[in-house]
């Protein structure tokens, strides 16, 4: 089974190169849209064997909150904003996809160093986690708006989902869910404040967001 | 007994003191080929200052008086400490040598005190260039005693300076001998004769004075010349193992050594520049400092 | 009474007059001098009847702690001698700024200024008796943070205020090293009670931290920094207390430690060096400056280093085996601290007086004063003779004793106390300054004529500022005629300090000094008296001053006091960095001349502000980050914690 | 009595505050429920219930060490909030009240978890309920600081989920059945993987080194403080802070217990000096006295993780200072609040004099300086002292550590007392005189940080045996080796 899930890893670290590459946002939102739900499916192919309505339930909520919810939330006010690419990043969009790339080597190097249990041993779970969190951080670092901000922090809390599923057999789901909750919050607040921010500086380029400084 | 001692000494103090200027001229007149004021000269002067009256500036407060006065038997009174000989002095006690050192300082400080009083730029000249030199001139004063009791390991007079010459005899010699001239205010630090006041140190700071105030500042002058040729001689001459008759004639003999010594500088030397003073004072210092240290080193063997 | 009930009534008494403070000035009054007389009637009980007192509070455990640990108060010889300093100059500054910094005059800070006042008591008095560390530094700081208002009661004006916040981060430098001192005695003891410790020689590396921390508040050369201006700009009663009392207490640390714990075999070298430089550099600076409030301020760096020269006499004789000479040493450095208060306070009263009278500091301004305010001048002049260690004054009693000390460290030829031969040649050179310093302040002061309006309008001070000023002019004249009566209580505090040197026997010279300054002081007096009767008889004229015969001289053209100070101030340029701004006179018909000097801090603007210039611009480098990019911080975090991973790593080693 | 009720009764009274009708009564509804919440806390403060080794929530030591000072604070900025929220009525302050109760409750969560995923998500809630908080003033600058905190604070708690997950799967790895209670894996000790492990301390010292503000992950501190109302700022730096330092203490147990303590102390000591020298330099600068207060926050988190990383004596020491800190802050939170309402403007170019706009609370701002840079008789010193003195304990001394722990205290002092005397002596200037509506100081407006100096004063002055004997209990049960 672990072959459909690296498979799946694999898709997700592709759509992370994607999200990086792309300098349109709608596209940059459905490709962490379209990761999120990906991610997903997985417990289900975890835990196949094993199944209960604690994981289909988490699954679903996880697919609806990251691949329905959260894209909307971002595609409107993408909308307010009328904004559509994102111009002149932080960092090109070619050194960015280079960055991701090496960081996923970098990530498939450095996951060789952590020992992981026999079940665990095939999968690119690890890898994966990594190489989707420094994505993250990328987007994170290197765009100006603050909806591909939004984007990269959600690619983050991809790739830590993608390591909390190390641990979703041994741990409670009450872990899980509880960090379902904790992004969907959050991100209805992000949301809140972009749209806010939105209002106040009638733009979403943080490159205004200057003037608390020393 | 110890009231007529006292009595003695201060006769021999006020009386004798003013004879050296005098010499001092005389020796000058003859160098020059001249005749001369009479060796008593300094005594008809006293006696006339003090019948005369006393013009006072309008800004001058009674201290203007008091100052001399003070000044004058500050110096009286460190004479009292000062040994003569075989004859001592009159109250020794250890530590009395800093005691003579600073009533100078006193007499130094009221005199610079009563010339600051009439507010004259003279004398505020005067006044300042005497207090700034002092502190060359005590550098080397304390460098010489510091010798003196490394040498007899003592800090009272009487003991420092009867015992026998030291190493560092010659050095101290010249070095004492440099700042007695300094001190006293003789060339080539400072002119008594001349009248160029702005050349002048301790002239300068009395020249409001009149009448006794002035006796006493120049009656003060030359007990202190006194004192410090008597100190010379003793801190240099060997007299501790000589017969008291003989010591007494040493020690005079040197007085009257030094006081040619004197004069001689005086008609020879002409004033050194202002600026050159202060090099000859540490020079002074420096002769001093070294019969200190062969006095160390001398006792460390 | 026993101390303990003494101790009761003047602490009871002085924290009652804090809060009385705010209102009633008489009753503050009161109550403050009732706690100071109290304090100094304990003080001399322990000093002449050697009862020491100690008070441990014996209630019941974690009863009534402070910080954990239980209250230990005792009052031994050196305390009391301190504590003794400390009633003095405060009942005479407390009566003194009753008119001085009247209610009157300053309405909104005088209430104020009376309540720091007892507070800057009560804790001094605190400081001296607790022996716990951790309510030693509770002292401490409510001490420093006391004296820091009282200089800053004039806060309206920016030179109050830059002067007092140098003096609050100079002190609080020296509080960091104390907290470290302190720190590591407990550490090292396990225990935050002090005393008696000489046999843990770990401890003697200790007392470095400790010259530093105390030597910040003792002032002494290098650290010295914060005090001329804080000195200088401080009300007058402020800056008496201040520079009489206040920098004691950093030698009371010091003195006080190196009794207590082993000190480093160089301790005594160190401290000796320390205190001749500062005797001759601090009375140099005096020398050359304009403003009378800092000389005198530069005065106290030289005191306090003839006190250190004392004390590192005294340190090097007992770390050579008790050498004898180290008595006569520490003993006239602890009554130079007497004395030094005394004289101190008495100028700084007196240039409090003048300040009042002409408002400026500026000696260059002033003159002929000594016409409108006899009093202060006569007062003034006895202080300068004294501080100039003159004799028949108290001043000279003490230097003659360190000087006595070092001069048998030097005839004792031990090859260690070769230090003791420049410390000597650089006391009598600082002698030498230092009169020359107060023959030029008296004189630029109260003599010649005025050069100022301000000067020629002045009026002499009631006699709420004329009393103190009167008390500690006899204090002055009482140590210098009557020395023996003070020696039982010098050679209790050095017992105390030193307890192989306790029942000192007295140098029998004192005895004989003593008589000779009574009859100086008598012969003196009588021919002064002889003198001025004489020229009267003969016939006094006043006229103007003669001056070579120039007819119309202007008071501008007086010596001035930087003028005054020229030659000296030449040959220190190296120290002094003398600032000098000259127009010169040229052209047939000279248009207008002129020549300013100004003496800088040469410690603090030429060491000190290089540095913190330094650290500013690494601070603002830094603050340069703080760019307000969120992408950045986002890198921030990255960067912290690739680092924190590399460090740990690498298994934490540093 | 259960200690959920610590929990429960503060989230009902959010829930109270965002059904009551009317703005005007509102915020009553703070002090009262932090009065009950405060009563509770120190009912079982006094008779601590029994914890089980299975409990996920419970009141043990560290909870009965910590949680009595963030509810006192707690409950006198409540008090605070009232007069302040009248001043500002014209702000809804719905959500402002209901959310601060909530952060009470997820408060006592945060400080009672003892579930490493429990302890998170107590964490980002209350990370979370601060937004709306934060921009209260609802001004641009207000939004952008918001934004910055989300963010940077958002960021942080991912990674500190990332490290629980490390350290869960360390346990794993090691054998354990998954049990994520703290409990369980100090049990577990070392049979935790050690690459798991040290991954999961860096990454949990960040995540919550974040909340905390240890520097170089403060970024977002001088903003929020500096745009946020003034008691929010002494919640956040009093109370908010805790949690993550609490959270830290707990991982460092873990670790503690899984044999890498000595590593573990090391970076804690390394960041707890890099956070007091950044501190210290900003200090240096700054000109705007509520960021000041920021960076001097900074500072004390510096402090605090030196204390723990000394261990033993310097744990306890530690808490000591959660409680000074949080007290002394709190105090000059809320004066700084009066003097910024009264002189219209928060940086030192443009206020000054305010001894004689502001007397009563210029005077507390004053003394609160005083006594956050550690002068004594209040609370900060004595903990700063007992720190200092088991860094120099003989057996492990840290003396250049001292020494830069003393250097970074005195540059924070030449900074705080440079802006501190520079807007409160001097001459007023004229335009803040003449400003329309005069801000008066009302008691209700002196009195709350008043009574926290006080407080502090106290708490220095007369450390009570019972909560020496609680940071005690700390030590005994975290650091069993020491």
């Amino acid at each position: 089974m672990s072959g459909t899930l690296n498979l799946l890893i694999g898709l997700a670290m592709g759509l992370n190169l994607l999200a990086l590459g792309s300098s349109r946002l709608p596209s940059l939102i459905r490709a962490m849209s379209v990761q999120g739900m990906v991610l997903g499916l997985m417990p289900v192919l975890m835990e196949y064997d094993s199944l209960n309505w604690q994981v289909l339930a988490v699954t679903l909520a996880t697919m609806v909150g990251k691949g329905v919810l959260i894209p909307n939330l971002l595609r409107r006010a993408m909308r307010a904003a009328n904004i559509e690419r994102e111009i002149q990043p932080f960092i090109g969009f070619i050194p960015s996809l280079l960055l991701g790339a090496g960081g996923t080597i970098a990530a498939m190097a450095l996951a060789r160093h952590l020992p992981l249990l026999p079940e665990h041993s095939g999968m690119l779970l690890v890898p994966g986690a990594i190489a989707s969190v420094l994505t993250g951080f990328i987007l994170l670092i290197g765009r100006a708006k603050a909806i591909s901000q939004v984007c990269g922090y959600l690619i983050l809390e991809n790739g830590i989902y993608l390591f909390g599923l190390l641990l979703i057999h041994s741990t409670p789901l009450l872990v899980e869910s509880g960090i379902l909750l904790d992004i969907t919050v959050g991100v209805f607040v992000i949301g809140i404040i972009v749209d806010r921010i939105q209002r106040a500086f009638d733009s979403l380029d943080t490159r205004k967001l200057t003037t608390l400084r020393e | 007994m110890i009231v007529i001692d006292l009595i003695l000494r201060l006769a021999f103090w006020l009386l004798l003191a003013p004879l050296l200027p005098g010499i001092i001229n005389k020796v000058k007149a003859w160098v020059a080929g001249r005749r001369g004021p009479p060796v008593l000269q300094l005594y008809y002067d006293l006696a006339k200052l003090w019948r005369r009256g006393v013009v006072l500036s309008n800004l001058a407060s009674p201290a203007f008086i008091a100052g001399p006065a003070i000044g004058w038997m500050a110096l009286t009174l460190a004479a009292m400490l000062m040994p003569l000989g075989p004859a001592g002095s009159a109250l020794s006690f250890r530590g009395d040598v800093l005691l003579l050192i600073y009533l100078l300082a006193l007499a130094r400080f009221c005199t610079a005190w009563a010339a600051m009083e009439t507010g004259s730029a003279f004398e505020g000249m005067g006044a300042a260039r005497e207090v700034s030199y002092a502190v060359l001139a005590e550098a080397a004063i304390i460098a010489a005693v510091l010798s003196l009791s490394v040498q007899t390991g003592s800090v009272s007079l009487a003991t420092m300076l009867s015992p026998s010459a030291g190493a560092g005899a010659v050095l101290l010699a010249a070095g004492l001998f440099v700042v007695l001239l300094a001190e006293n205010c003789r060339v080539p630090f400072d002119d008594p004769n001349t009248h160029l006041e702005l050349t002048m140190i301790h002239e300068a700071m009395v020249l409001d004075h009149s009448g006794p105030p002035l006796a006493a500042i120049l009656h003060g002058a030359s007990i202190k010349l006194l004192l410090f040729s008597a100190l010379l001689v003793q801190a240099v001459f060997p007299m501790g193992d000589l017969e008291p008759l003989a010591a007494a004639g040493t020690l005079a003999a040197g007085v009257l050594l030094v006081t040619l010594a004197v004069g001689l500088v005086e008609s020879l030397l002409a004033r050194l520049a202002f600026r050159h003073v202060p090099l000859l004072l540490t020079t002074a210092f420096l002769l001093c400092l070294f019969a200190l240290l062969v006095a160390w080193k001398g006792g460390a063997q | 009474m026993t101390p303990g009930q003494l101790l009761l009534i003047a602490f009871g008494s002085l924290a009652i007059s804090i809060a009385i403070g705010f209102r009633m000035s008489r009753t503050w009054l009161i109550l403050t001098l009732i706690g100071t007389i109290s304090g100094l009637g304990a003080a001399l009980r322990v000093l002449l009847l050697g009862e020491n007192w100690a008070w441990e509070n014996g209630f019941r455990e974690h009863a009534f702690r402070l910080g954990g640990e239980s209250l230990h108060l005792r009052l031994d010889g050196l305390s009391a001698l301190f504590l003794v300093l400390v009633s003095v100059v405060g009942g005479a500054g407390a009566i003194y700024s009753r008119e001085y910094w009247s209610d009157h005059h300053y309405p909104s800070s005088a209430p104020r200024g009376r309540a720091w006042w007892s507070v800057l008591l009560l804790s001094m008095g605190l400081l001296l008796m607790i022996s716990n560390g951790l309510h030693f530094l509770i002292a401490w700081e409510i001490f420093a943070i006391s004296g820091y208002f009282l200089i800053m009661l004039d806060n309206q004006r920016a030179a109050v205020r830059s002067a007092g916040w140098l003096y609050l981060a100079a002190s609080h430098a020296g509080t960091m090293c104390l907290f470290a001192f302190f720190a590591a005695l407990a550490a090292n003891t396990g225990s935050w009670e002090l005393g008696p410790m000489r046999d843990h020689p770990e401890l003697a590396p200790l007392f470095w931290l400790a010259l530093f921390g105390f030597g910040m508040k003792a002032g002494f050369f290098p650290l010295h920094i914060w005090l001329p201006s804080a000195h200088a700009n401080a009300p007058s009663h402020v800056s008496a207390i201040m520079s009489g009392v206040a920098i004691k207490m950093g030698l009371y640390g010091i003195v006080r430690f190196s009794g207590w714990l082993p000190v480093p075999a160089a301790a005594g070298w160190v401290v000796i060096t320390l205190g001749a430089i500062s005797a001759l550099l601090g009375i140099t600076f005096a020398f050359a400056q304009n403003d009378f409030k800092r000389l005198l301020a530069y005065c106290s760096v030289e005191n306090m280093g003839i006190i250190m020269i004392g004390v590192g006499g005294a340190l090097l004789a007992v770390s050579h085996g008790d050498a004898p000479w180290g008595q006569l040493a520490i003993a006239g450095a602890l009554l130079h601290v007497w004395n030094h208060g005394a004289f101190k306070s008495l100028l700084f009263f007196g240039a409090g007086s003048v300040l009042h009278a002409t408002g400026t500091k500026d000696m260059s301004r002033l003159g002929g004063l000594w016409r409108a305010m006899p009093w202060t001048a006569g007062l003034f002049t006895l202080g300068a003779l004294a501080v100039s260690g003159l004799p028949p004054l108290n001043g000279f009693i003490s230097e003659w004793l360190v000087y006595l000390g070092l001069f048998d460290a030097v005839t004792s030829k031990a090859s260690f106390a070769w230090v003791a031969m420049p410390a000597v040649i650089m006391l009598a050179m600082a002698g030498a300054l230092a009169a020359a310093s107060f023959a030029k302040a008296g004189a630029m002061i109260f003599l010649g004529a005025p050069r100022t309006k301000p000067a020629a309008r002045a009026h002499e001070c009631g006699i709420g500022m004329r009393g103190p000023m009167v008390a500690l002019a006899c204090v002055c004249a009482a140590i210098g005629l009557m020395p023996v009566l003070f020696w039982p209580a010098v050679s209790r505090a050095v017992g105390s300090w030193y307890p192989a040197w306790s029942a000192l026997e007295m140098p029998v010279p004192l005895f004989t000094l003593g008589k000779v300054h009574v009859l100086l002081a008598i012969v003196l007096s009588f021919v002064a008296w002889g003198l001025w009767r004489k020229a009267r008889a003969n016939g006094l004229r006043r006229g103007m001053t003669w001056d070579c015969g120039y007819a119309a001289p202007t008071a501008r053209m007086q010596y001035t006091s930087a003028s005054f100070a020229g030659i000296v101030s030449g040959w220190f340029r190296w120290a002094l960095q003398p600032e000098r701004q000259t127009r010169k006179p040229h052209g047939y018909f000279p248009s207008t001349a002129m020549r300013l000097e100004r003496i800088p801090e040469t410690v603090l603007e030429r060491i000190i502000g290089p540095i913190s210039v330094l650290v500013m611009k690494v601070s603002t480098g830094v603050r340069s980050l703080q760019h307000g990019r969120l992408q950045f911080y986002i890198l921030y975090i990255v960067v912290g914690l690739v680092a924190l991973g590399i460090f740990v790593v690498l298994g934490g080693a540093p | 009595m259960n200690p959920l009720v610590l929990i429960f009764v503060p989230l009902a009274g959010a829930l109270l505050a965002a059904l009551w009708p009317s703005d005007r009564t509102r915020p009553w509804l703070l002090p009262v429920v932090s009065l009950v919440h405060t009563v509770l806390v120190c009912w079982l403060f006094i008779h601590p219930p029994p914890v089980t080794p299975g409990m996920w929530l419970g009141f043990d030591p560290l909870a009965r060490a910590v949680l009595p000072v963030v509810s006192i604070l707690f409950l006198v900025c409540a008090a605070y909030a009232v007069p302040y929220l009248k001043i500002r009525s014209e702000r809804p302050n719905r959500v402002f009240v209901a959310l601060l109760l909530a952060i009470l409750g997820l408060l006592s969560a945060g400080h009672q978890a003892r579930h490493l995923g429990l302890l998170w998500i107590a964490t980002e809630a209350v990370t979370l309920a601060a937004v709306p908080l934060l921009h209260f003033n609802s001004t641009p600058r207000a939004f952008e600081a918001t934004w910055k905190y989300l963010l940077v604070g958002g960021t942080g708690i991912a990674l500190s989920l990332l490290g629980s997950f490390c350290l869960g799967y360390a346990s794993l790895h090691g054998g354990g059945v998954g049990d994520l209670t703290f409990t369980a894996l100090t049990a577990q000790g070392a049979g935790l993987s050690r690459p798991w492990v040290l991954t999961a301390w860096v990454l949990l010292l960040v995540g919550y080194g974040t909340k905390m503000g240890l520097a170089p992950m403060h970024t977002w501190k001088p903003d929020s403080y500096g745009e946020a109302p003034g008691i929010v700022g002494a919640i956040l730096a009093g109370a908010v802070t805790t949690v993550a330092f609490t959270a830290i203490l707990r991982v460092r147990s873990v670790i503690g217990a899984a044999g890498e303590g000595v590593v573990a102390d090391r970076t804690l000591l390394v960041i707890g000096l890099f956070s007091m020298l950044v501190a210290a330099l900003f200090l240096l600068g700054t000109r705007d006295f509520k960021r000041m207060l920021a960076y001097s926050s900074v500072e004390h988190m510096g402090i605090l993780s030196i204390g723990a990383a000394l261990g033993g004596a310097g744990v306890a020491a530690a808490l000591f200072h959660v409680w000074g800190n949080a007290l002394t802050k709190g105090a000059l939170f809320l004066s700084a609040g009066n003097i910024r309402r009264a002189a219209g403007s928060p940086s030192m170019d443009n206020v000054r004099g305010m001894s004689i706009i502001t007397p009563r609370s210029a005077a507390i701002f004053v003394t609160g300086m005083f006594a956050v840079t550690a002068c004594p008789p209040f609370g900060p010193f004595f903990s700063e002292l007992q720190i200092l003195r088991a860094a120099l304990t003989p057996g492990h001394s840290h003396k250049i550590a001292a020494a830069v722990f003393l250097g970074c205290l005195l540059l924070a002092f030449f900074g705080l007392t440079r802006i501190v005397f520079g807007i409160v002596d001097g001459r007023p200037r004229t335009a803040v005189r003449e400003n329309g509506k005069r801000f008066v100081e009302t008691t209700a407006v002196i009195a709350p940080p008043l009574i926290l100096l006080a407080l502090s004063l106290w708490l220095g002055l007369f450390t009570p045996q019972i909560l020496r004997e609680a940071w005690q209990d700390v030590v005994a049960q975290l650091f069993p080796a020491s």
